[in-house]
């Protein structure tokens, strides 16, 4: 709807504005501090910077649709690996040996459905027993992780495919495989979200669950519903990433869930629930890549990097709360 | 000739995760540093593998003269250093290699032979039992590093083929890991001190997790009747060497890890021919030996 | 905090009072029950030295869960525990060799509680989101532990030769002192959370910000405090830490968050704030370390006890609403 | 009519809460096109048995009969499916949402591929809105709006459907005269439509307007139905509260001491400009006008929640600045503030604990909280304001609207304040307790309080009020004394007509 788009891009306009700040900085202290002779800003290093922008990206987008609905789910990261593997794992099976190429469908369809059963089991806890999705996800964080293990120990499951590879590198009008997916991605989720009756209705029981409930609205299922979305996207993340690494260690993706959910609160989005901004998001994933790629561009070592990183999440937030600062006479509580 | 100065990057495991990887990272610094006509560019992937690609995909955007990497997955990142490749940016491999699939892409690695120091580690313990004795009836517990990492697998593979060999009666009884960490070590430790009354092994995947199974038997008052043996010897490994209560470990030094490394990386922009696996060797150190060493300076 | 009273209601006393029993008290009697299992599984569970081992392993989590008991009832979170830890750690090992103990540890409880005045700040007083103002030092923190130690380990140097080792290692009256000193803490800092005024106004605070407000309680500085409090506690770990291992490594703090918030949370205070207790959160504390050594000498493999643990800590908050709703599963629609 | 069948019936609804029998087999039936009222004090469990009709409670015994066919209202959809709709008593909207899509929130229309129709959603709230003629569009934020009218967009939920039976839980109980009339000709419409209306209030006259029968509920059980027509106020109060009261309009002729508070030329942005007043000791000041006139906003600026841009506030002559509820408490003045859910209660917290908050730091026995201390204040006020709650122990989120609202005032009588501010005090109060306050502001005054009420009720303030305020648009139109104050008088003087005058 017109005005709650306008109010999206005044509520997530500090992380627009702080790209911009990065970008500037980066080209500037880029000339002096960086060996390269290329400009931060050159184009092929912007359309990377979209690429790398893909695994957490695809994943905070769903991030921001659970959140939106009142919840959280910190188990993303493991349902990546877990997604990973199966991927990986699937297509050195001898049932699939015949199907040459056709493989990687057949592959790439059966780590999604894992991601959307995965997430379907943290919906329907969340639904039927009413523990709170923070503590349902640490769980099942623990859990699935577990699973990961289990299906190849502590070995990495690898199998290269480079038809998947050449695939997965390959790009269109410029852009990189993963950069098509990432925008697909945020476009369609932030039409479901702002035009689709299930996008209300999780809006509402995030933000009054009470009132939703007394409106009759079936809040169970659009729960699940949204977990099972984040699961498939946090499988898809997994998908396009390791269609081109062809490897994943039972460990990767941790610490997602928190980088994803960075992006999205520095978007703008609303941690109680109620109101949020899927473009937002998309902003916070940038940003946080952006930052990454630039403090490597002009060569900050380890220490500088994490200490640089903490204060400039806070700084955003800082800057956030300026614009949208309230005017002398409101009511301060 | 092209430049008269190199521009090399390296993209690092995980520095902080513990004080060798940090080491290595200013011994690193250092080198590159002391060296006039090397520039370095040095990142650090945080263990995570997405990071550590797009950090190569950086340095070749970059335009680096060579490319260091300390493979956080050893298949994951072949695709990458292919994409190295086919800029005909060199590519060396520092510390644990990547997969066979990847040899075609890279000039060079140069690190430590983690397989071996397992199997090393497996002979020290083997030839202490033998001295106290009990080469028959002794049993052993493992602390392995962090599940995935390739130092892990290959250190614990490398320790549980060697033992039946060299002493086909000691028994393995149990493996746990203690991710690197000396705290999470010392809880296993406590579990397996409470759960067999009978421990007269332990091996740990690092002296830091050793030294925290260690910790955790002095607690107990049990560290008399056990053998401690450990790998990459940090000084508090050493120290407890010192003090008698560990047994042995594995000699190895980030710095001279990290001048391989950047050695390697001249020499292939230098067009001279290096082995492609050139190991630098980790001798045994035991509390016998160890005066032959000085004290590790991580 | 409170409970609905049993006037006399039609519907059985006994009846009613086991519900009543059950409502309040879900958490432990989850707890007895795997204590059960366990014993079972393996008589050495109850062994008085496993017992005590295992408590004493719990302190340090233990110790850092009391305060963030204080931040979550008031309506936040702290997910810099962790990092924060391994800073109190490595200060107090450095500062130790170089000035001593008796100067090393007041040292070191003022470095560590000057961040916590920081996020304090941050959070109370400039109104920034909790989570991102935390996860962002967890980041800060750790560049600055690795800036301040150089990455090294740090190891006190002379370990005879110091009396530094006895609030790690000590034994009084046949009690750990860690054990003595996490239980003396819980004792204090239960008081001034159910007995206090300031304790009255976290509750408030949490529960309802504006109502506070409008009550006339200084919102921002009740939150501060809570931080400072925060940050005290995990001074006090990284003191235990220290002097257990007289040694540590930069990262001895790291992940610890999650297994705080989980203890903390475990023991039902929700993330709501307004709802939590000391003496829940110890509950909570003492289930996660007696799930993990329990599984640990059942011997199962360590993939295996993550996805047990899923499932025991779903089982046990399950049990604990469903009892406080007094039905099984969730009405919700 | 008296001879048309029911359209709905509740026979012998039993509902036990812990600790509480809230309803005790109660019978209630409503005919087509009937206003049926529904009276009892707070507590008395009216909205408890709306609730079960709406299938947000399930009744421990009882049947619920539509058109003399049993139906199981398992939860609020089947209410709906079953033509019964309720307006809640406490706001039930999702403030980050727009007005259209709380009034249809959970059945918003749909396009194909479970698209939003915005467009006809658009168009039926709009005409809506007309009906209750609303000046704001289906597309504002509800956060954006006023309580009186956020109530509004509840009402408007009524006229989504074409429903069976239509509950209004207390509508009233936050709107101004002028949207009552509204919802009055609202209630007429769907009367004619022979819809059965359950109608909630506190409000006696308006009850006897619009309402045919009258049905009184008293602690939970069912006291009998009078014809509106047939009986009286003091019949229906003494069936509701055991006995009758004296509505005798106080004794306004106050004792009035030397001035208290005095404001002079206070302006606030654009909420209020250029207010002067003075509050005596002893007296009642009443603030009277439209919805937006910026009552609650001075309020709130005396009690250091808001910054003033121009004026000064003096207490006992002497200048004061109050930047903080903390300053203003720690100068004597307390604010009985407007909205209890917002900023009143911690609803999770216990009865004593939200009574004693904010002296809770003098409340101390060394450095503890002095649990008997703040019994003894709560169970002194629960007896004055006859606070209807299990135990002391209570979770005021469980408690009645009224008794809610009552736990609020009690918080800041205990305060023992110099100067006492209520918005709207008496929101949701039955007639019982109703009188009870209105002669404890009055006893109050008469101990020599300065008290400032804000209320939207006329009756109310002509009540209590020794002066009273006329504000329209931020502006203190005219300062009556009770002595030479009428009904049109100040009615014409909070519409704007009129200009303003120099205030007293
Ligand atoms: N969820 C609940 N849990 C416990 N007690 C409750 C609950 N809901 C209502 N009660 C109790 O039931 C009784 C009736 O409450 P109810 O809200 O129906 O009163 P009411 O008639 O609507 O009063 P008011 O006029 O103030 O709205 C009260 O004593 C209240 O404390
Ligand atoms: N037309 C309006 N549009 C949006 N907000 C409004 C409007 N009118 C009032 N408000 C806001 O609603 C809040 C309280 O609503 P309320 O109806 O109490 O108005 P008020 O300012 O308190 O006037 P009064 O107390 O005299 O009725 C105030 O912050 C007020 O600014
Ligand atoms: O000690 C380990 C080192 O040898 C390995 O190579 O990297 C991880 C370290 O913990
Ligand atoms: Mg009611
Ligand atoms: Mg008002």
């Amino acid at each position: 709807m017109s005005n709650e788009t306008t109010k999206d891009l005044i509520k997530s306009g500090a992380i627009w504005g702080f790209i911009v700040l990065e970008l500037i900085f980066f080209s500037v202290a880029g000339a002096y501090l960086s060996l390269s002779d290329n400009a931060f800003m050159d184009l092929d290093n912007m359309l990377l910077l979209l690429k790398q922008s893909a695994p957490i990206g695809i994943i905070a987008v769903g991030m921001t649709i659970i959140m939106i609905n009142g919840n959280i789910d910190l188990s993303v990261g493991a349902t990546y690996a877990l997604a990973a593997i199966v991927l990986l794992d699937s297509m050195t099976w001898p049932i699939f040996a015949g199907l040459g190429n056709w493989v990687i469908p057949v592959a790439w369809i059966l780590a999604l459905l894992t991601g959307v059963v995965l997430g379907a089991i943290n919906g329907i806890i969340v639904w039927k027993t009413g523990v709170d999705a923070f503590i349902v996800t640490l769980a099942s964080m623990l859990g699935y992780r577990g699973l990961v293990f289990m299906m190849n120990g502590e070995q990495p499951t690898s199998h290269l495919n480079w038809t998947l590879v050449d695939f997965a590198e390959a790009q269109f009008l410029g852009l990189h495989t993963a950069t098509w997916f990432l925008l697909a991605v945020t476009i369609i989720l932030w039409f479901v979200m702002t035009r689709t009756v299930h996008g209300r209705n999780a809006h509402a029981i995030g933000d009054n669950r009470e009132a939703a409930v007394n409106a009759g609205i079936r809040v169970g299922p659009h729960i699940v519903i949204n977990f099972m979305i984040i699961g498939f996207l946090a499988a898809l993340s997994a998908v396009v990433f390791y269609s081109e690494s062809g490897s994943v260690n039972p460990n990767d993706g941790m610490l997602y869930e928190l980088w994803a959910i960075t992006a999205v609160v520095l978007g703008g989005t609303k941690l109680a629930g109620g109101y949020g901004s899927i473009i937002g998001t998309f902003g916070g994933v940038i940003a946080i890549q952006l930052l990454r790629k630039g403090l490597g561009h002009i060569g900050a070592d380890t220490e500088t990097v994490n200490l640089v990183i903490g204060l400039i999440l806070i700084a955003v937030l800082f800057l956030d709360r300026q614009l949208n600062l309230k005017g002398e006479e409101e009511l301060r509580v | 000739e092209a430049h008269e100065t190199y521009r090399i990057g390296i993209t690092q495991n995980n520095v902080g995760v513990d004080s060798y990887q940090t080491t290595y990272e200013s011994a690193f610094i250092a080198a590159a540093e002391a060296n006039p006509n090397v520039e370095a560019v040095v990142l650090d992937a945080g263990g995570d593998v997405a990071r550590q690609i797009a950090q190569v995909e950086d340095l070749i955007q970059q335009e680096v003269d060579a490319i260091i990497i300390w493979p956080t997955n050893g298949e994951a990142v072949i695709p990458a250093v292919r994409k190295a490749f086919q800029e005909d940016i060199p590519v060396i491999v520092t510390n644990s290699n990547i997969a066979e699939a990847g040899f075609d892409f890279v000039a060079s690695f140069s690190g430590p032979d983690n397989i071996t120091q397992g199997s090393r580690s497996a002979e020290i313990m083997c030839e202490r039992f033998t001295d106290l004795g009990i080469q028959d009836e002794a049993r052993v517990v493992q602390i392995s590093g962090q599940p995935g990492y390739t130092t892990a697998i290959e250190r614990a593979q490398g320790f549980e083929e060697r033992l039946p060999e060299v002493c086909p009666n000691v028994e393995l009884v149990e493996t746990q890991p203690g991710d690197w960490n000396r705290e999470k070590s010392q809880q296993v430790m406590e579990a397996f001190l409470v759960k067999y009354d009978d421990i007269d092994g332990v091996y740990a995947g690092d002296d830091n997790m050793g030294v925290g199974a260690l910790n955790a038997a002095v607690a107990a008052g049990r560290e008399d009747g056990i053998t401690f043996v450990g790998a990459t010897n940090f000084s508090v490994g050493y120290e407890a060497m010192e003090a008698g209560t560990y047994w042995g470990s594995i000699y190895q030094s980030p710095v001279d890890d990290a001048e391989a490394a950047l050695q390697t990386a001249i020499d292939v922009l230098n067009g001279e021919d290096v082995p492609f696996l050139n190991y630098f060797d980790t001798p045994k150190i035991t509390q016998d030996n160890m005066d032959e060493f000085s004290k590790p300076v991580f | 905090m409170t409970d609905t009273p049993q006037k006399t209601s039609s519907g059985g006393l006994n009846k009613a009072h086991v519900a009543q029993f059950m409502a309040r008290q879900g958490i432990l009697v989850a707890f007895i029950l795997f204590i059960i299992v366990f014993t079972m599984a393996n008589p050495r569970f109850l062994a008085v030295d496993n017992i005590l081992g295992v408590i004493r392993s719990s302190t340090i989590i233990g110790v850092m869960a009391l305060g963030v008991t204080f931040v979550v009832i008031s309506g936040n979170l702290d997910l810099s525990v962790g990092s924060m830890m391994s800073f109190s750690t490595i200060v107090v090992l450095d500062l130790h060799d170089k000035l001593g103990p008796l100067l090393a540890i007041p040292a070191m409880f003022g470095m560590t509680m000057c961040l916590g005045a920081f996020i304090g700040f941050l959070v109370g007083y400039l109104r920034l989101n909790s989570l991102i103002v935390t996860l962002g030092m967890l980041s800060a923190i750790h560049g600055l532990t690795l800036t301040y130690s150089g990455g090294k380990n740090m190891d006190i140097a002379d370990k005879e030769g110091t009396w530094f080792d006895v609030f790690g290692q000590g034994v009084v009256f046949g009690l750990p002192v860690p054990i003595l000193i996490f239980g003396l803490l819980a004792l204090v800092l239960g008081l001034l959370l159910a007995r206090t005024p300031f304790g009255r106004q976290v509750y408030a605070v949490g529960g309802n910000g504006t109502a506070a407000t409008f009550s006339g309680i200084r919102r921002a500085r009740v939150v501060f405090l809570c931080y400072l409090m925060s940050s005290f506690c995990v001074a006090f770990a990284g003191m235990l830490q220290a002097s257990r291992s007289m040694g540590s490594q930069n990262t001895v703090g790291q992940g610890l968050e999650l297994e705080v918030l989980a203890a903390v949370i475990l023991g039902g205070a929700s993330l709501m704030g307004g709802s939590g207790a000391i003496y829940k959160t110890v509950i909570g504390v003492l289930i996660l370390g007696f799930i993990q050594n329990g599984l640990l000498l059942v011997g199962l493999e360590f993939y295996v006890q993550f996805v047990v643990t899923w499932v025991i800590i779903i089982l046990a908050v399950w049990l604990d609403v469903a009892a406080k709703r007094g039905k099984l599963w969730s009405p919700i629609a | 009519m008296t001879e048309q069948k029911p359209v709905l019936r509740l026979e012998g609804i039993v509902k036990t809460f812990p600790g509480v029998r809230a309803l005790d087999g109660v019978d209630f039936d409503v005919r087509p096109g009937e206003v049926h009222a529904l009276m009892g004090e707070n507590g008395a469990g009216k909205s408890t048995l709306m609730k079960v009709l709406a299938g947000m409670h399930q009744p421990n015994e009882g049947r619920i009969l539509i058109d003399d066919k049993p139906v199981v209202m398992t939860n609020p959809i089947a209410a709906k499916e079953n033509g019964v709709i309720l307006i809640h008593q406490e706001l039930s909207l999702a403030e980050e949402m727009t007005v259209a899509e709380n009034v249809f929130l959970g059945e918003l229309p749909r396009k194909r591929f479970g698209l939003v129709d915005w467009k006809t959603l658009d168009d039926r709230v709009g005409t809506i809105l007309k009906q209750l003629n609303c000046d704001f569009g289906p597309r504002t934020r509800i956060g954006s709006l006023s309580i009186a009218k956020k109530q509004m967009c509840e009402i408007a939920r009524a006229l989504t459907h074409s429903a069976k039976v239509v509950v209004f839980d207390e509508p009233t109980a936050s709107l101004t005269d002028s949207e009552k009339v509204v919802l009055f000709d609202i209630i007429k419409d769907l009367q004619k439509d022979g819809v059965g209306i359950i109608y909630i209030s506190h409000r006696m006259e308006e009850t006897f307007k619009i309402t045919d029968r009258i049905s009184v509920l008293r602690d939970g059980a069912y006291r009998g139905t009078l014809n509106t027509a047939e009986t009286t106020e003091d019949e229906v109060t003494h069936l509701m509260i055991g006995r009758t009261l004296d509505t005798s309009n106080g004794t306004n002729v106050s004792n009035r001491g030397e001035v208290k508070l005095s404001v002079r030329n206070l302006s606030c942005g654009n909420l209020f400009h250029d207010i002067s007043f003075d509050v005596h000791a002893g007296e009642i000041v009443g603030f009277y006008g439209l919805v937006g006139a910026g009552r609650t906003e001075i309020a709130e600026t005396l009690f250091g929640l808001r910054r003033h841009s121009h004026g000064q506030i003096m207490l006992d002559g002497k200048e004061v600045t109050i930047n903080s509820p903390v300053e203003a408490i720690a100068n004597g003045i307390s604010l009985v503030p407007e909205s209890r859910k917002e900023q009143g209660l911690v609803l999770g917290m216990n009865c004593r604990d939200n009574m004693t908050l904010p002296q809770i730091s003098d409340l101390t026995q060394g450095p503890f909280v002095s649990g008997g201390a703040e019994v003894d204040i709560y169970k002194d006020y629960q007896k004055r304001l006859e606070i209807k709650a299990p135990s002391w122990r209570s979770i005021v989120g469980n408690l009645s609207g009224g008794n809610q609202q009552k736990i609020v005032i009690g918080k800041w009588l205990s305060m023992k304040p110099k100067v006492l501010i209520v918005d709207e005090p008496t929101r949701g109060i039955d007639v019982g307790s109703k009188s009870e306050i209105h002669n404890l502001l009055r006893e109050l005054a008469g101990q020599g309080y300065a008290i400032i009420v804000i209320s939207s009720e006329m009756p109310e303030v002509l009540r209590v009020s020794d002066r009273i305020v006329a504000m329209y648009s931020g502006r203190i139109m005219r300062t009556f004394s009770a002595a030479e104050v009428t009904e049109d008088s100040l009615i014409h003087a909070i519409s704007g007509l009129g200009g303003t005058d120099a205030a007293a």
